[in-house]
């Protein structure tokens, strides 16, 4: 969940106090029933979740492995969520987050490698701070450009999220 | 931290009964997609000059039919396009850049990319005289043979930048005065657009040495009606409309430039009504078909670069308009893959919320709000009847120029 | 007007033609009362258009001497309508358009000069396209980036619009 | 073409009667604002990472009392910001620059520019090390008197750039591992935050070379509950905020570095109704009244950076909580004016529509359309009661440090 989704839970309870809810969703509704262009439900909550042992969408930012991400997505910019796109490097080192996989319950150790060499893709940018800690403490920051060091220095592009264990004491 | 994953991936592997509830495997670590052309049926590039950031001046490639964006080039200062050799091997860019990113020296470079890994395979200095212009069309142009590179320039001075890409070499600078935009036509061959309505072609031999600049008779009238930098060729044939609606039919080649044809694409009625051109890249050829499209809207005269809202198509066989339809989104240029069901390519100027939250708006505070929204993306319509499939989204801040390739 | 003005009157009809205007404005009229946070007049449209000789305001995009501009308003960027900004340096030749000024009904050529040396300011964006022509007619030619040839060399900042005189001849 | 707008102004001066009717006079040509330092009352500067578009990091020069925006300085490859030095004549900004824009040779330079021109007066070349992060506190520190220069560098390797700035030159890269974060204290010291809880005092000579390193005390514990990088200072003190928002009061000078006070800022009560920490830079400091102002908002832990919706204000004599109130806009960062009437800077992520526009697009398309509407502008609010003044609007793409000048 991100600051938007917690803001609009917050908001839309302020808005129907405003005003009571049905005239809110009323007045919502006439103006869409008018045109009919968007539909009225969350459908692109829905979308992709089948419940597998990894469920989720890998170009989602609400997919389970980006919990403690900062960055844009490289299954949105040529690569996949354990890939670079083509033309850049994957830096070598990086910081790791804790994420709970629903799929089976158990918290895996996500390393969030950089791929770097081009400039920053724009594409689906998703900030998730689950674990995140100060730049003193480098392996938990998401908040520091990890293409520092690689061989295509610190011209970022986006990130992945790569599964390199489970966390058997979180 | 390896050692487990990989036991527990063999423990899966070894009873396929609990791999269900095993862990999952550690993945791969530094892994890079490779890139492979036959791996898509049809491919287009976007060539984003990301106003007011032109240091990110970029190349997207996309795949039309699932949506991917499968690759980015940076391309340095302003830029104003990508060639594309026929080979399908390498990408050209003609470069800018300053020592200090936006201040200090100036380096114009030939950059020639590898088309599969997407780096940099070389480069070629040139006088830092490259034009940065907004429109992408008419500012660089490859010989026919993929040989020669030729590189509009404005310093305000006008001269174009001869390349030689066997030998890798900067060949000449040559002097074209009142002829800015350069178009091919030919091995040994460039046409330049004149501001007094002819073309100025350049012949030279295969060291890239001028043997010949001949002027064209003046094909159309710069003052009451020019035409517009954006042409689509077809073989030996260019068609440039102007900013009035007339189609120019322009035959470029080793004799120079002729006016094949000349006639309306947007009638008197028309006219009338206040149909006028639209956006940047205004025209569409699909050249198996004879298929010319023209992105329109209706508005004053000043509205020539105005996004456009239909897209009319032409029979260039008998000059007469074969269809039209209604955009998605408003356009602002088009572009048409050239394979027997062929697609329609837009760049629109979405607004991300529904049209009628666009309206309240709009009257409620006026334009400005909803000009800070517009994003745009690539938009993929059916070119047949311009029925709409889909959007690939955020490709910066201002792609202007669609290459199917 | 600009093309989302052109746009939007147009829509606005069509809009009133799919649902009557009345249930459309009381749609509107229901969300804005219940909120009240934003005016229902177009308030951006009277400010600062007093009757002089020179009327309007010189950071919007709708001040006469813009009619033929394409780019950033230097009034919004640290100088003016006349003047560059601190730390960058006014193209020295450039395009020129003429515009009608309403308030003596007079066509004025106006020199559109770039401001050169710092990157894009990206604050009020304005185009207009009157009597623009294409880049292989540079005198009136607004694609162009005219900071081509200045000591500042191509990083374009923003645009002004100076009067160089009166067009007798419009 | 320049006689005739003369000889109008002429005779509009001669007859001042038909001035109205008269021509509008001929504009001068090729001027520049002059900017002056004594035409403000209040100055601040916003500093941009430019993200994704980092090539063009950015300053941005505002009087926030007229809504003007100033000037702006390009600052190279995702910049972490500027230095102010007191004498107000000069800006100080670390940079990295490549040679192709965004691949190539990389060189960081420390820039000097001058405050009237915002030209580059000259650089100096530094290891080419400099930190790229997105919180741009402690990333750079000025000794007290302005002469020495400390740069944080991560490659990953933590380590301090050194630079002289009275003899123009490079000093020396020291190792400091562990201890990234820089901070000033003392005209020859630094002093830098380590992931062990404790600081690195660095004492040096007048010719820059380290004398002494001191080892502080274990201050807070970074496994439990870690304090933010976004200090801010009031003499020799400075003041931090955990994560869980407990506030450190933390003494650096010529001695050391050692813990003065603690104490919550968000009671337990507070902790469970999920009030936290917000933003980037969620502190502020007023230092003639000693008051501490907090940003804040309503969420879980992992909120900690997200933006704040309120702001709180410290008595620091008595430590109690003497204000609150809510801001007109979410908020990222937050600084204060430093006179008698201050105000209250925040960086705003505004959304270009009405409140139950952004509701209804909410609950029809999801947030996605939204988070890419967001732009970010300087919010004004008087610091007193926190009632909203102006915004400054349209300042890039991620500003995120506010420096009052």
């Amino acid at each position: 969940m991100t600051w938007f989704d917690r803001f609009f839970e917050k908001t839309s309870r302020t808005a129907a106090r405003l005003s009571s809810r049905r005239s809110v969703v009323g007045g919502i509704g006439a103006l869409v029933a008018g045109t009919a262009i968007f539909p009225l439900l969350p459908v692109s909550r829905v979308r992709g979740e089948e419940v597998t042992n990894d469920p989720g969408d890998p170009s989602s930012c609400d997919y389970w492995r980006y919990c403690a991400i900062d960055g844009y997505l490289c299954s949105c910019c040529g690569g996949t969520h354990t890939a670079c796109p083509p033309g850049t490097i994957m830096s070598p080192i990086t910081w790791v987050g804790t994420c709970l996989n629903p799929g089976d319950n158990k918290h895996y150790i996500i390393s969030y490698n950089d791929c770097c060499g081009k400039s920053g893709c724009g594409r689906c940018g998703c900030v998730r701070n689950e674990g995140d800690k100060p730049m003193y403490l480098p392996q938990a920051a998401n908040n520091i450009n990890w293409c520092a060091g690689g061989s295509a220095d610190i011209i970022y592009n986006c990130s992945t999220a790569i599964i390199v264990g489970v966390d058997d004491d979180a | 931290m390896l050692k487990r994953p990989l036991l527990a991936l063999l423990a899966a592997l070894t009873f396929p009964g609990a791999a269900f509830s095993a862990d999952l495997p550690e993945d791969p670590m530094g892994e890079v997609v490779t890139f492979s052309r036959q791996d898509h049926d049809r491919l287009v590039w976007v060539t984003d000059m990301n106003m007011p950031h032109q240091a990110h001046g970029r190349g997207y490639l996309i795949d039309p039919d699932t949506g991917a964006f499968l690759a980015m080039l940076d391309l340095g200062y302003w830029t104003t396009g990508i060639e594309l050799p026929s080979d399908g091997a390498r990408i050209l860019s003609a470069e800018t850049h300053f020592s200090r990113t936006t201040r200090g020296e100036r380096s114009d470079v030939l950059v020639t990319y590898d088309a599969k890994t997407f780096q940099p395979l070389g480069e070629i200095s040139i006088p830092p005289k490259r034009a940065s212009v907004v429109k992408m069309q008419g500012t660089s142009a490859l010989s026919d043979d993929d040989r020669f590179f030729a590189q509009m320039n404005f310093t305000p001075a006008v001269s174009l930048t001869l390349i030689d890409m066997d030998r890798n070499e900067f060949v000449a600078e040559i002097d074209t005065p009142g002829c800015p935009n350069v178009f091919g036509g030919g091995d040994r061959h460039f046409h330049l657009l004149c501001g007094d309505g002819t073309f100025l072609t350049l012949t030279f031999n295969d060291e890239g040495a001028v043997l010949n600049k001949e002027r064209s008779d003046t094909l159309f009238d710069p003052f009451e009606d020019p035409i517009s930098i954006s042409g689509v060729r077809s073989g030996t044939h260019w068609y440039f409309v102007s900013l009035a609606g007339d189609l120019y039919d322009i035959e470029m080649d080793a004799e120079g430039v002729r006016l094949a044809a000349t006639w309306p694409l947007i009638s008197p009625d028309e006219r009338q009504d206040e149909w006028s051109i639209s956006g940047f890249q205004h025209l569409a050829i699909h050249r198996p078909s004879n298929k010319l499209y023209l992105l329109t809207h209706q508005g004053p005269p000043e509205t020539f670069e105005d996004p456009g809202t239909h897209v009319w198509v032409f029979d260039l066989a008998t000059q007469a308009k074969s269809d039209g339809y209604e955009l998605a989104e408003r356009t602002i240029s088009i572009a048409v893959s050239q394979d027997d069901a062929p697609l329609l390519y837009g760049i629109g100027a979405h607004i991300p919320m529904p049209l009628l939250a666009q309206i309240w708006i709009y009257l409620t505070e006026g334009e400005a709000p909803l000009i800070e929204t517009v994003q745009f993306g690539l938009d993929v319509y059916d070119a047949e009847d311009g029925s709409y499939q889909r959007t690939i989204s955020q490709l910066g801040h201002l792609p202007s120029m669609i290459q199917p390739w």
